[in-house]
């Protein structure tokens, strides 16, 4: 989230697309309801689903699974052609008037570039045009006609009303409700926000579909102001956290990048990384790059850790492909790899393609298990009637089952969609001889750092270097790495009070420089329990602490001009008045500049402000483009039937022949979590097994008309992946939509099954879903794929 | 007053006894309410571990923090300090008291051993020493030091790890260091989906 | 000869279930009266508790109404109705006040008796029924509250009227010397026949005890 | 708790009032706002987990509402209700609970002396000791809310979380309510609040807006917003509830009515022995009724 929770009370059109607030973010959307009653804001739901979100909503519309960018694109086009654009802040604060390289194209749904061998882009001319100095040629007149506003005009030019309802199937008249709604925004005095979750990243083409609402945003200028933004509403508690701490296939904690076998060495590494300005006078934030990294590298090796040995930037593991989950299990599958730790995650139930998971996780040789529930994964290999069919004796793998603790059993701290860290305490011992994560990896690591030391091995320098000098290495408590999270002056041993003062000379170690403030000299900022709000605006700058420098609102440079007045003064953040800054906030920006020198509120971005071209940033093209999900039900794409769906995904070998196609698989199925359950956690909850013990499908009246279902009645779901069964609720919550000509139903698929659990023994919807994912992340399709429905017996 | 008399007065008097043993008597209690459970119990501060409003959550616990208790949570509710809640908790989290107590608990470090139908309890050190076994194994026969070119790469992608996301920043800090110390590339979250 | 006859008025079968049905329908009465009258609720300490009166009612008015329905029909021949049975209604101002020559003769039973029986034979099936409809928690889930509340209106209503007729059967037996008796020990004397049920002497089947003397 | 926290009590009359209340408490109220509601079911669960109750893990039952019915260890359930009106799709959801009626027709009809009770801030609630199980209150319900327990036998609703009003708390499922469907206050706050966002939902197009606090039972202590007031049944609630007229009948006729019979009747019979005496068969020999007794009992075993 740019802002946070709280926040969304301020504003006055909440769009709840992508994503089911009131499902699955329940008091998060409590702030919508406080809006809704003392804002008079309106929520509008786009979902294919009625779903609990909608129930509230003043304007819902429903829209075919897989077609959102359609949709929002949609909306950009009616913003520019009824001229409900906020001109100052787009002219300000975006890249519409920077001017695009000559030789970048669009034809026929390709960007220029496109290897078709390989499925990739050569993303060369996806950039500006530069002038001598290496700065962006701009044109503030728009007049270039490859300035981005240009092309951005021409490129949403085909999506009038009547294509985008044609692909998304939504009525043209619910569909420019929901655009009179949203366009009400363009003032300064109106905002709006937009909040999404999983239904917008679970698709081929996720990060486009965030892309192309924060185009609506900037459009609109609705970002760093209060009540707007992009709000992504996260899943678990402390995922915000876990992606902070870089526990990803290429990242290292604070959103610094793990070395490829390009970055030879420090030097070239930390230049590949370190960006150059764009445009003259920016801050260019990323150009403290090399003090991040060093006093990380400083913070993994400690003392081993020298200028002369590169800070031993040589021990961290250099990546040549992108190893996310599913490449891994992909190699996994294929008897590519000896050992797996899973740490409280239910790979079994949770991703993607059950079968082959099952397959990969057979041809182990060990497996770990942290996890404090017995998981299914856990005992993969045990039979479960037809849940889970396997020979145990066939399976090879030894797995361990370690018990950790529950956020209610330790102390620490997690980070919410809003960035903040709440530090939380130890209630209760755990039960048996549970011990947190922590612990276990230190038992783990000191019996490896003994076992390299009295046997020797191959490389056994970073394991001797690792830096574990925590009071009791076996168990590192969290105040200990709390602080080192927020890191120290070494010399002095002085916690840091932010991460201006790191340094890139191996003098200052930090573990996450984002977190850096979070336990100062003056203690654990993440314990405070202030809840004042003075502004009343919801800002509480003493409840915890909210990463970056406690900063609440990201980019709130931008919400007000670029000569520091407010764009409403009834949301004001920041104000520039006689010679300083005033506010309610801390601002984005170095607060001891003069507005006219600050006014690039995008400040990580070398050239400052918002892109509406995203340069190369992403796989699939500088601008959005709707594309039919991998398995389309229209087996075509309206706009460009030669490229039908997303040209850039990666297609792992054998991937492609469990897709199946339209004729075999009719109905677009989509997955969801509810309010009751949380994945597959709370169905080990008893409380939360009462309220919703079962899993079942949700079918459209037509659908079960013609298929002869009955509400309640047993029904069979098959992929071209797998097949499953489970009740049917038949309801009008659902509805079929014409799409290009036919009727497409959607049927939806709560995923909250279990065989191992509290509640009723049920198939997992994984056992359907496809390991096909997002272009750029991988993150797989689970909200949009085909699957055939028909009644069957019951188990 | 004669005999007569007074036995039929003893007799009146045992009657109006019995009939009040039998429940004439006044001074029966009125519906009490249950009593407050909270009274005196520990109360603890934390955060929901489901999905990411960070709602706070106050636990409840039995037992003193004196040495001869046992903490065990009994009850969980809203915070109601917290401003991103202030009180209010979803189903989920209403339920949290489940959660924590759920019978599905693990409680020992087990293993199932190859080509078997069982689980094995063991000690902590043995499960350590034999992961960390499995792991130097794998480790000095597929960590790939160079790759063609001759570029350092020192990564081991024979092993991998799904990690956490309901954990602690600190444990997810550790976590990234085990990784990557032993050369770990494959690394992932649940935050992919 | 004369003086030593008595008059068989019930057999032993007929007075065990009389009796059986006069200690459960108390057991029934108390109970039940404990709840139509809250402020009674001392009378169901019969059964030792509040909740052990709920759980017995229903048991000791089945007890109650089973025999009481059988005797019912072993009674049926005396009670039907007859010619002198209006005058003697007529009259009941000299039956009340033993204006024993105004009364017309009549049988085995007089019509104050009849009408008793036929308010037995009413309350008790309706109180049987309401009571299986109302009977926690065995009976009642299978009907409608509506249907339950209107059956518990039923049962109040039949059980007052009961319970009025009991007493006035209490009361005439009481005062008529030698019913008592009758129903105790099974016999009257030819006297008492001849004094109350005149007609019952001329009963074909009049069974006559006689006595030894000593 | 002392009987003047008491205001009304099942088996007591207007000829033995209950104690009357001197703790003077505020009369509180429950609001619940259905137009604010998502049926996210945190009531239920709070409900669940405060009140220590866990109903059995049921299976799906075609619907969202689980477990599929109140009983005497679901006090608070959410009930779903879809339907497609002027070709707009409504999702409604009920929060179910006991109402606390002012004039509580379970109170009236139960058969037992102080087991149900209406406290001083205007609660109904049970007293499981006292309670004999007869179900009265089950069948005499408008609201059909009161469960007996399979096991105990004791019948069980909600209870406005009793052990926390009385502590000045809010009940649990308000606590935890996220969009403040769910409100706690005195009942002029409750009904002033309820004022305003009726007024509110009539500006936003909701002509028919209106407060649920039905006449019939006295009103309600727990109050309900609803889109539609002139169709409380697309909530699953009834029009006109009211203590029914067997209720009535039975304990405002036939109880005096019968209390008057009965002492009646026994005045008649204690009068008539008075004035007539018994009513002796003069024997021809009366000599001869004293040896009857032994004599007919042999007489029978013969």
């Amino acid at each position: 989230m740019t802002n946070h929770w709280i926040d969304i009370k301020n504003t006055n059109v909440a769009i709840i697309m992508g994503g089911n607030a009131a499902e699955a973010h329940p008091v998060g959307f409590g702030w919508v309801s406080e809006a809704m009653q003392h804002n008079d804001a309106k929520l509008v739901v786009v979902d294919p689903r009625f779903t609990r979100s909608a129930s509230l909503a003043d304007v819902y519309a429903p829209l075919r699974s897989g077609t959102d960018i359609a949709f929002l694109l949609g909306v950009i086009r009616y913003l520019i052609e009824t001229d409900q654009v906020n001109h100052d802040y787009v002219k300000a604060y975006t890249n519409a008037s920077f001017i695009v390289r000559e030789d970048f194209e669009f034809n026929d749904g390709l960007f220029s570039g496109f290897d078709e061998e390989t499925g990739t882009y050569n993303k060369e001319s996806w950039f500006y045009e530069l002038d001598g100095e290496g700065f962006a040629k701009v044109d503030p007149s728009y007049q270039h006609p490859r300035c981005v506003w240009n092309l951005l005009k021409k490129h949403v030019d085909r999506y009038d009303f009547d294509t985008v309802s044609n692909i998304t199937g939504t009525k043209v008249e619910d569909y420019q409700a929901v655009c009179e709604v949203i366009g009400s925004t363009h003032t300064h005095d109106r905002v709006a926000t937009f909040m999404y979750a999983l239904g917008w990243t679970h698709h081929t083409k996720g990060a486009q579909n965030i892309r192309s609402m924060a185009m609506i945003q900037l459009l609109l200028g609705n970002i760093g102001v209060l009540g707007g933004g992009v709000n992504a509403l996260r899943g678990h508690s402390n995922v915000q956290g876990a992606t902070d701490m870089g526990l990803l296939c290429q990242g290292l904690p604070g959103y610094l990048k793990l070395p490829n076998d390009n970055d030879v060495n420090l030097e070239t590494y930390l230049r590949n990384y370190t960006p150059v300005p764009l445009r003259p006078g920016q801050t260019n934030y990323w150009q403290h790059y090399p003090k991040f990294f060093v006093s990380q590298m400083k913070s993994f090796w400690g003392k081993y850790a020298t200028k002369e040995n590169d800070f031993g930037y040589d021990w961290l593991p250099k990546w040549d492909l992108q190893y996310d989950y599913t490449k891994h299990l992909d190699m996994m599958y294929h008897g590519q790899v000896n050992g797996l730790f899973v740490q409280g995650v239910n790979c079994i139930n949770s991703q993607p393609n059950r079968n082959k998971v099952l397959k990969a996780l057979s041809n182990l040789k060990y497996l770990v298990v942290l996890d404090p529930l017995a998981t299914e994964t856990a005992t993969f290999w045990q039979h479960a009637d037809q849940f889970n069919e396997v020979n145990p004796a066939s399976i090879q793998t030894e797995v361990f089952r370690l018990p950790t603790t529950l956020f209610a059993e330790e102390e620490g701290c997690i980070v919410n969609s809003g960035r903040w860290m709440q530090w939380h305490w130890k209630g209760a011992n755990p039960p048996g001889e549970s011990k947190p994560d922590a612990e276990i990896l230190s038992g783990i690591m000191l019996t490896l750092k003994q076992m390299y030391k009295d046997e020797g091995g191959k490389l056994p320098e970073p394991i001797e270097a690792i830096k574990w000098d925590y009071h009791t290495p076996s168990f590192p408590h969290g105040e200990e790495v709390a602080k080192e999270l927020n890191g120290k002056d070494i010399a002095t041993g002085r916690q840091l009070d932010n991460f201006t003062q790191l340094k890139d000379d191996g003098s200052t170690e930090c573990g996450c420089w984002i977190y850096s403030g979070c336990w100062t000299e003056a203690g654990n900022m993440m314990a405070r329990r202030d809840n004042h709000d003075p502004s009343g605006k919801g800002i509480t700058p003493g409840w915890a602490f909210a990463w970056p420098m406690n900063r609440r609102v990201l980019y709130n440079r931008a919400s007000c001009d670029v000569n520091g007045k407010p764009w409403d003064p009834k949301r004001m953040i920041l104000e520039y008045t006689d010679g300083h800054w005033h506010g309610i906030d801390v601002g984005d920006f170095n607060m001891k500049l003069p507005p006219q020198e600050s006014a690039h509120p995008f400040m990580m971005q070398p050239e400052g402000v918002g892109r509406f071209f995203a340069l190369k940033m992403l796989a699939e093209g500088p601008f959005p483009e709707h594309y039919e999900p991998m398995e389309s039900p229209i087996g075509t794409n309206p706009l460009h039937p030669n490229v039908v769906s997303n040209p850039a995904v990666r297609m792992l070998p054998g991937v492609k022949e469990t897709l199946g196609s339209n004729k075999e698989f009719p109905y677009v199925c989509t997955t969801y979590s509810m309010t009751e359950h949380f994945n597959y956690w709370s169905t080990h909850c008893r409380l939360a097994a009462i309220s919703m013990p079962e899993t079942f499908v949700e079918i459209d009246e037509v659908l079960a008309r013609d298929k002869g279902i009955n509400n309640g009645d047993w029904v069979r779901i098959s992929s071209k992946r797998g097949a499953m069964e489970t009740k049917a609720l038949v309801t009008q919550r659902l509805q079929p939509l014409k799409v290009n000509g036919q009727w497409v139903h959607t049927i939806g698929l709560p995923r909250h099954g279990s065989h191992n659990a509290l509640i009723r023994k049920s198939f997992t919807c994984n056992v359907l879903t496809t390991e096909v994912g997002d272009a750029n992340t991988q993150t797989p399709e689970y909200k949009a794929f085909l699957v055939n429905i028909e009644k069957a017996k019951g188990i | 007053m004669d005999r007569r008399q007074f036995f039929k007065l003893c007799a009146c008097g045992a009657t109006t006894s019995a009939i009040a043993a039998l429940g004439m008597m006044p001074g029966e209690a009125m519906a009490a309410p249950r009593e407050y459970k909270l009274l005196r119990a520990k109360e603890t501060r934390n955060n929901c571990c489901y999905c990411s409003v960070g709602c706070g959550l106050l636990m409840y616990s039995h037992g003193t923090v004196g040495k001869n208790s046992e903490q065990s949570i009994f009850h969980i509710e809203g915070d109601v300090d917290n401003p991103v809640n202030r009180g209010a908790l979803c189903p989920k989290g209403a339920g949290l008291v489940d959660y924590v107590n759920s019978p599905n608990r693990n409680q020992y470090p087990e293993v199932r051993e190859p080509g078997t139908n069982e689980w094995k309890r063991i000690s902590w050190q043995e499960a350590y020493s034999r992961i960390a076994r499995h792991m130097k194994d794998d480790r000095d026969a597929n960590l790939i030091e160079t790759n063609e070119a001759g570029t350092t790469v020192n990564r081991w992608l024979t092993t991998g790890m799904m990690t956490s996301s309901a954990q602690p920043n600190e444990g997810g800090f550790i976590t990234h260091k085990f990784a990557r110390a032993t050369g770990l590339v494959a690394i992932d979250t649940i935050a992919r989906n | 000869m004369h003086k030593n006859e008595r008059i068989l008025r019930h057999t032993l079968f007929d007075r065990l279930c009389h009796w059986f049905i006069v200690a459960t329908g108390l057991v029934t009465f108390l109970t039940g009266f404990a709840f139509f009258f809250p402020s009674f609720q001392w009378l169901g300490g019969i059964a030792g508790t509040p909740q052990m009166a709920r759980f017995v009612h229903p048991i000791a008015g089945l007890m109650m109404c089973l025999p009481l329905m059988l005797m019912l029909v072993r009674y049926y021949h005396h009670n039907k109705w007859e010619k002198n049975d209006l005058k003697w209604m007529l009259a009941i101002k000299d039956v009340m006040f033993e204006n024993e020559d105004k009364i017309p003769a009549i049988g085995h039973y007089n019509p104050g008796q009849k009408v008793l029986f036929r308010t037995f034979v009413v309350t008790s099936i309706v109180l049987t029924v309401t009571g299986f409809m109302m009977w926690q928690p065995y009976f009642a889930p299978y009907f409608e509250a509506s249907t339950i509340e209107w059956a518990i209106l039923l049962h109040a209503i039949c059980a007052v009227i009961m319970l009025i007729f009991v007493m006035v059967h209490f009361w005439m037996a009481t005062w008529v010397e030698g019913s008592v008796a009758g129903m105790l020990y099974g016999t009257v004397s030819r006297a008492w026949c001849k004094k109350h049920h005149p007609n019952m002497l001329n009963d074909p089947e009049l069974k006559i005890i006689k006595q030894e003397k000593h | 708790m002392s009987a003047q926290d008491i205001i009304l009590s099942s088996g007591t009359s207007e000829l033995t009032p209950a104690a009357q209340v001197r703790r003077k408490v505020a009369k509180m109220t429950k609001l619940f706002d259905a137009t604010k509601c998502n049926g996210c079911k945190a009531c239920q669960v709070a409900c669940s987990e405060w009140n220590d109750l866990r109903a059995p893990i049921g299976e799906f039952s075609g619907s969202y509402q689980n477990p599929a019915d109140l009983s005497s260890e679901c006090w608070t359930l959410m009930k779903f209700h879809e339907f497609k009106k002027n070709d707009k799709m409504h999702w409604q959801f009920t929060h179910t609970a006991c109402m606390h009626c002012d004039d509580p027709a379970c109170l009236t009809a139960c058969s037992t002396k102080g087991a149900i009770v209406q406290r001083s801030n205007g609660t109904v609630d049970f007293d499981s000791d006292k309670c004999t199980g007869c179900g009265y209150c089950v069948s005499a319900c408008p609201f059909n809310i009161p469960r007996l327990d399979p096991i105990d036998q004791k019948a069980y609703k909600c209870t406005m979380c009793a052990d926390r009003t009385q502590i000045g708390l809010e009940p649990a499922c308000v606590k935890t309510c996220i969009t403040g469907a769910l409100r706690f206050g005195t009942r002029e706050d409750m009904l002033f609040y309820a004022d305003l966002r009726v007024k509110q939902l009539k500006e936003k197009g909701y002509a028919n807006a209106g407060l649920y606090n039905p006449e019939g039972v006295g009103g309600t202590g727990m109050v309900m917003i609803l889109h539609d007031i002139n169709q409380p049944e697309s909530y699953g609630l009834p029009a006109d509830p009211k203590t029914s007229l067997p209720v009535k009948l039975w304990q405002d006729v036939v109880k005096p009515l019968g209390a008057v019979g009965i002492i009646a009747t026994a005045a008649v019979a204690i009068a008539h022995r008075i004035t007539v005496g018994r009513n002796i068969v003069e024997e021809d020999e009366p000599a001869a009724y004293d040896h009857s007794h032994d004599d007919n009992q042999k007489s029978d075993k013969e």
